[in-house]
């Protein structure tokens, strides 16, 4: 087992670099720099923004570049952010912060309704329950994040229940430690509610489909054909080895959650990295977006490997080979 | 006699990747220095348990397997140095019959298109109604009525379609057929249809066949001479008669007690062989056989017996070949 | 009163218009400490049957038309869901063809046998071991008495060797995975008998497995019924085995059942055509005949049996009025039913 | 001993003929796919059905309500709108109505891009009596008509998006699986790579490489080679998979030993094996090419005004003061609901008529 877990983390190295390395390319071959909106700006000297220029190496061919970027990650620097004129680090750890934070609570909130949901859809197979359960999957399987999130934000409006977008109130830093959580419990719950309902539908149905698979297997016969009680059957039985399926398509909902919270936090104002990306990618601040492009696979990433481990912690025959 | 198949020292290894950085850390001896021949119209049995390599040896034979040495000559051309377009036309004169009747045939051609695809990839016949005819010819010589020559394989019963990958195979007329398991996934009472069909086809067409198959009475009842292997070596190889009478290798005595006798007078006494199927990953140095042997001595744990001729054209390899197991020992039994 | 009654069962798949009968009237018994075999070929409805006594074919698709199935006197047809577990395992247990399949990938092997210790065999004090004197069934009749146990990983280790696998003592903590098929197949049976069951049905135990290992299987079951006593139904389409193995012989035909009889008569002189051509279609040893006598034709797929004796189409000595009516199974001789009126 | 077989089948049925039979029992998908049938033909007739054109300016009616036709007699007529002073309210005017009539005269536009026409399905042919059937945006455009038009990007985007990306993944999956070795190693790392960014960051990483400022038709081709850049990774790994396992198939050993080329074992017997499988694939993935094109105009990276597309028709929706006040601006994503939904039920209907062994 340890040896499996070491390969994986071994493996993500390379991964990271090659995305990192993608990215930077394909910012090197973006028309135009930040630069070039700064050196319309009659105010900046051009002795400024050539001083800037030979700072960041940004006369430099894109893979010298590259290589003094990576060299400041394995510092802990992640540049600098020409359009926030502050250093990336902070910004992009605060950000990436909000993501994970949102894309988490809807991770619990979509797999903790789904999960029990897809179960009951299974053992009451074909029954109005289970129809139910698949009609509301098709529904939730077929709006699209970014009309969800828009109802989400006129409901907001309509009613005045929930924030309209951002992540803390404007008094968030007179408040009391507890008060400042409420605060933003309150702003979490409406973007986590609408990431998780774009994710519930499709959870639930792998669910139940491979609920449904261990329950045609052999050993689960042979489970009945001891005397097992029909709970214990489903329960121990089969549910057991369902989770293991389930585990391994946990990378791809992952996937699908956090470009869901791209959307969630552009519409919904929450400030994440997927709307930092979108800024810096506006502002031409290409440092910035390749950063948040590691970032964000790096979360994804590191996401896969937990779910590996906890494969590997489910599944004897992973465990033990 | 010259011999239609030369097998000469031939082994299969394949690496077994393992460890961290998928290094080769061991290997497969699937098929282990195994010689043999077949003459022109002969069946040769081919008889083992599962993972022996009975399977390796005979895709080896027919290059559906990379063989990692020796020498494989078929009407005395190597064709084991033949590569591209020279091997596919060779491939005229040896074909294959597959165990599982439902994998071996494309679910998405119907018969016609199954059977013509031999015709056509060596260009056997010149027009559309000679093709047709000769897979209507083909079919009826398989025993199915070519009406259904349109119809796909998933209409048709286990042994029907059995029926359909020998009428492929038979369609380039070759001299040599390997029958890999080609009725062991068949009802009982379709096999005999199978078997006979084999029998029939090889006294019309003078066909050989090397027959494998992990059932000791249908090799013994449809060869000439039967070869049994064990971990990637042939132990024991003999006329069909001569080795169930006289089984010379221990295994072979513990293989032919342990078939199931449907005669109730003929009351043999089984074999009962302790312990299970080595892994041939890490096979048991000397004789391969030794761990499970009831004869072993300290020489099979160290010295690898060479394959001897006992009697004529009887082989074995054993140092003890000829002795006879006695003890039917209860395998595994623990008072208790 | 017989172990195992099975009265007239008639099952389909599917129900109304699409009804496919799978098991059509099949009758047997089998006595206590009895070994019967049920023989047949692929979709004859042998494993249905048996899987039916225990009552773990799932309804639906299955749907039982008629007939009993009395186990210890009880119709397990008409049992309630609680009544089934009990017998389950604690009356009738099983052991299936691919032991690698129906042994739970993700637990121990000590702790799948435990489960069902726990399940048929409670732990008892030991100051309460003395037990009632010769009750076979308390009240109910499903309940039956077992040996009592004082510590559940000693009586795993015990059915462990029991089943003959060489260090149980370390064997117990193997995942599935990690033994053979024989190996497994000895633990499913180790299973079978940890509840102590009257009554031990093996479908096809042995098929899935090679010949040295079938062997080892086999001697293992005949020699665990030497000991133990149960009675067993054994479920096989290798006539070979019945010799073997086997008291009473069924030998099942597309859904019925054509030929029943003690074992060593059915081989020696078998009276129904089909169970005839079954056996000369089997290859022998040194048996010299140079052609088998195959029987012509496909086995009939459930939904296609044909009219009158199912088995008229390939029969070598049918009749014209064969196909018309479905013949009785009529006993003949003392102990020996053929389903033909022409067995003669 | 002929052997016939006696349980066949009294037509002879191709592997094609019974996935489309039990396609047809499942009502769901028959609704999907019809819906989508519609769809696509009202999008191919966009200039026809639409009442107006896409850019047409109602600079006398911003964020006009939707038109409710009434019937009179036996004519459906819609009523005159007037505007509340100073706001944007309107109001009906009771009694003051034109008739709908159909195949009416209107503005000129292209039928299929091509053949110019001024006919429309319906309209009043009377610009006070204007038939906004659900409304008109912020710069008194008709959404429906908008609607229409956008349908003609965002429904071409997913067919031609995916065409692209599973031809190349098929391809390469299929070369990949095949060959294995070095090459296989190369893509399926690259494949890899692809995956493990989170679908949006790539796509924004790869608009950046493309100037800001473009046509409306260089546009369109870059959101399709964008969403195909990351949609063939997918398919590669799958078809890949699917021939590795096919390799080995008992058919595929014997068509080796007859002979057969390499290239012919591909084309004649591998990938027809995959087909049915990349159909049902290829249904479920639509949507996300969809949804892709949605997501890149309503970030304002895609589809630019005044070109119609249904995400760039939604960014409009983003002000929640609009959101609130004029919700018909939603329209475009019931559109798409319902779009992605019929390509659901569809896929789900293939999925399970595909799903068995014997095909």
């Amino acid at each position: 087992m340890w040896s499996f877990l070491f390969k994986r983390l071994l493996h993500m190295i390379p991964l990271l670099l090659g995305v990192s390395l993608l990215t930077f390319l394909l910012m090197a071959m973006a028309p135009g720099d930040y630069f070039t909106a700064l050196s319309q700006n009659p105010q900046i000297s051009p002795e400024t923004i050539a001083n800037l220029k030979a700072k960041f190496h940004l006369g430099q061919p894109w893979y010298v570049q590259y290589f003094y970027w990576l060299k400041n990650i394995l510092h802990g620097e992640f540049g600098y952010s020409m359009a926030y004129k502050i250093p990336a680090t902070a910004l992009i750890f605060e950000r990436l912060w909000n993501t994970f934070l949102l894309s988490f609570f809807a991770m619990i909130i979509a797999w903790g309704i789904a999960i029990p949901l897809g179960i009951w859809a299974a053992v009451k197979k074909d029954s109005w329950a289970d129809r139910g359960c698949s009609l509301v999957a098709f529904v939730g399987l077929s709006v699209p994040d970014v009309l969800l999130a828009l109802l989400a934000l006129w409901f907001a409006a309509a009613t005045g229940w929930f924030p309209v977008g951002g992540a803390q109130s404007p008094i968030h830093d007179l408040l009391t430690p507890m008060q400042q959580f409420w605060d933003c419990a309150y702003h979490l719950i409406l973007p986590a509610l609408v990431l998780a309902a774009a994710d519930l539908a499709g959870i639930m149905r792998r669910m139940r489909s491979c609920l449904l698979d261990t329950l045609r297997a052999e050993y689960v016969t042979a489970a009945r054909a001891r005397g097992l009680g029909e709970g214990w059957v489903i329960y121990k039985h089969a549910l057991r080895n369902a989770i293991n399926p389930l585990l391994t398509i946990f990378g791809y909902s992952l996937a699908a959650l956090l470009s869901g919270a791209f959307i969630v936090e552009n519409i919904m104002a929450w400030p994440g990295l997927g709307r930092l990306t979108i800024e810096a990618f506006f502002a031409k601040d290409s440092y910035l977006v390749v950063d948040c492009v590691v970032m964000a696979t790096a979360l994804l990433v590191v996401g896969n490997f937990i779910a590996d481990l906890m494969l590997a912690w489910s599944d004897p025959r992973i465990r033990l080979k | 006699m010259s011999a239609l198949l030369e097998v000469k020292n031939l082994k299969v290894h394949f690496p077994v990747k393992a460890g961290m950085f998928s290094r080769v850390h061991e290997t497969v001896k699937a098929v282990d220095d195994v010689s043999f021949s077949i003459a022109p119209g002969e069946t040769l049995g081919l008889v083992g348990e599962s993972g022996c390599g009975k399977t390796t040896l005979g895709r080896a034979i027919v290059r559906l397997v990379e063989p990692t040495a020796g020498e494989i000559s078929l009407d005395g051309e190597d064709i084991l140095k033949m590569t591209g377009s020279a091997l596919r036309a060779r491939r005229r004169k040896f074909q294959m019959i597959f165990q599982d009747p439902y994998g071996s045939l494309n679910p998405r051609m119907t018969v016609e298109q199954i059977v013509g695809e031999a015709l056509d990839i060596h260009r056997l016949t010149d027009s559309k109604s000679a093709r047709q005819k000769r897979i209507f010819e083909l079919l009826k010589d398989v025993g199915l009525d070519p009406v259904y020559a349109q119809r796909y394989p998933h209409e048709f019963s286990g042994g029907q379609r059995q029926r359909i990958g020998i009428a492929r195979a038979l369609a380039v007329e070759p001299k040599l057929i390997i029958c890999d398991e080609p009725v062991s996934a068949l009802d009982v009472s379709v096999q005999a249809q199978i078997i006979n069909l084999l029998g029939d086809l090889q006294q019309e067409h003078g066909i050989a066949y090397l027959f494998i198959a992990h059932d000791l009475a249908v090799v013994e009842h449809i060869s000439r001479r039967v070869m049994v292997m064990y971990l990637g070596k042939i132990v024991e190889m003999s006329e069909a008669k001569e080795i169930i009478r006289e089984p010379q290798h221990p295994y072979t005595q513990a293989l032919i007690s342990a078939v199931p006798e449907v005669d109730p007078e003929s009351k043999r006494k089984r074999i009962v062989l302790p312990g299970d199927v080595p892994s041939p990953i890490n096979p048991p140095g000397g004789c391969p056989f030794h761990p499970r042997c009831p004869i072993a001595e300290a020489r099979c744990r160290t010295e690898v017996p060479a394959l001897r001729e006992i009697s004529k054209e009887h082989w074995a390899a054993c140092h003890f070949a000829g002795n006879k197991i006695e003890q039917s020992n209860r395998a595994g039994f623990q008072n208790v | 009163m017989a172990l195992l009654e099975i009265k007239n069962l008639k099952m389909d798949f599917g129900a109304g218009a699409d009804a496919l009968r799978a098991v059509d009237g099949v009758s047997l018994t089998i006595g206590a400490s009895e070994t019967v075999c049920l023989v047949g070929e692929s979709g004859c409805g042998k494993s249905v049957t048996a899987l039916s006594i225990a009552r773990l074919v799932a309804t639906p698709p299955a749907n039982y038309v008629g007939g009993e199935i009395l186990l210890n006197g009880q119709d397990t047809l008409k049992m309630s869901n609680g009544e089934l577990q009990k017998i389950r395992g604690g009356v009738v247990s099983y052991v299936f063809q691919d032991p690698g399949a129906s042994l739970n990938p993700v637990f121990r092997i000590g702790n799948q046998i435990k489960e069902s210790l726990k399940l048929h065999r409670p732990l008892t004090r030991p100051s309460a071991t003395l037990s009632p004197a010769g009750g076979e069934g308390r009240g109910e009749g499903v309940r039956v008495l077992k040996n009592v146990i004082t510590d559940y990983d000693t009586e795993v280790i015990r059915l462990l060797k029991l089943v003959g696998i060489p260090a149980p003592e370390s064997r117990i903590r193997n995942y599935p995975f990690e033994m053979s098929g024989g190996m497994q197949q000895r633990v499913m049976i180790a299973m079978a008998l940890a509840s102590e069951p009257k009554l031990l049905v093996a479908d096809e135990p042995t098929t899935a497995l090679d010949v040295t290992i079938q062997a080892q299987i086999l001697d293992l079951l005949s020699e665990l019924k030497r000991r133990l006593g149960m009675a067993i139904l054994l479920i096989t389409h290798n006539l070979g085995i019945v010799g073997d193995m086997a008291d009473r012989v069924a030998v099942m035909y597309a859904g019925q059942i054509v030929e029943l009889s003690p074992a060593r008569e059915l081989l020696r002189r078998p009276l129904h055509p089909y169970t005839k051509a079954l056996i000369n279609s089997v290859p022998k040893l040194a048996g010299g005949a140079s052609r088998l006598s195959a029987i012509p034709g496909n086995v009939p797929r459930i939904g296609n049996f044909p009219p009158g004796c199912r088995f008229a189409p390939r029969c070598p000595i049918a009749k014209p009025e064969c196909s018309e009516k479905i013949p009785e199974l009529l006993e003949v001789e003392p102990g020996r039913f053929v389903r033909c009126p022409f067995w003669k | 001993m002929e052997s016939t077989p006696p349980n066949l089948n009294p037509i002879a049925l191709s592997p094609w003929q019974i996935f489309w039979q039990r396609l047809k029992r499942r009502r769901i998908a028959m609704i999907g796919g019809v819906i989508l049938i519609g769809l696509y033909l009202i999008s191919l007739f966009a200039g026809f059905v639409a009442p107006y054109t896409h850019d047409r300016l109602d600079r006398d009616r911003f964020f006009h309500p939707p038109t409710r036709p009434q019937l009179e007699g036996f004519h459906l007529v819609v009523p005159r709108y007037e505007q509340q002073p100073g706001n944007f309210i309107y109001h009906a005017v009771q009694g003051d109505t034109q008739p709908i009539r159909f195949f009416v005269h209107g503005e000129k536009y292209k039928l299929f891009g091509l053949i110019p026409a001024s006919i429309h399905l319906f309209g009043t042919g009377d610009d006070k009596y204007p038939v906004y059937l659900l409304g008109t945006d912020q710069f008194g455009r008709d959404v429906f008509s908008r609607l229409l038009y956008g349908s003609q990007i965002s429904l071409s985007i997913g067919v031609i998006g995916i065409l692209l990306s599973f031809t190349f993944g098929l391809i390469i999956g299929g070369i990949s699986g095949y060959f294995s070795g070095a090459t296989d190693t190369v893509i399926m790392r690259l494949c890899e790579l692809i995956m493990s960014v989170p679908a949006l960051y790539l796509i924004i990483s790869l608009r950046a490489t493309f100037p800001p400022s473009m046509t409306s038709a260089q546009i369109y081709a870059m959101i399709i080679v964008i969403l195909s850049f990351i949609g063939w990774a997918g398919m590669a790994r799958v078809i890949r998979g699917m021939t590795l396992s096919l390799r080995e198939q008992q058919f595929i050993l014997a068509a080796r030993a007859l002979g057969q080329s390499d290239f012919k074992i591909i084309v004649r017997h591998i990938l027809p094996n995959t087909f049915s499988y990349v159909i049902v694939a290829a249904t479920l993935s639509v949507p996300y090419y969809i949804l892709g094109e949605v997501v890149l105009s309503f970030l304002g990276v895609g589809i630019q005004e005044p070109s119609a597309s249904w995400g760039l028709m939604l960014n409009a929706a983003q002000n929640t003061e609009y959101l609130k006040n004029y919700p018909w601006l939603l329209a475009p994503g019931a559109a798409i609901f319902v779009t992605v939904l019929a390509f659901n039920f569809l896929g789900d209907g293939l999925r399970d008529a595909a799903d068995t062994k014997s095909i």
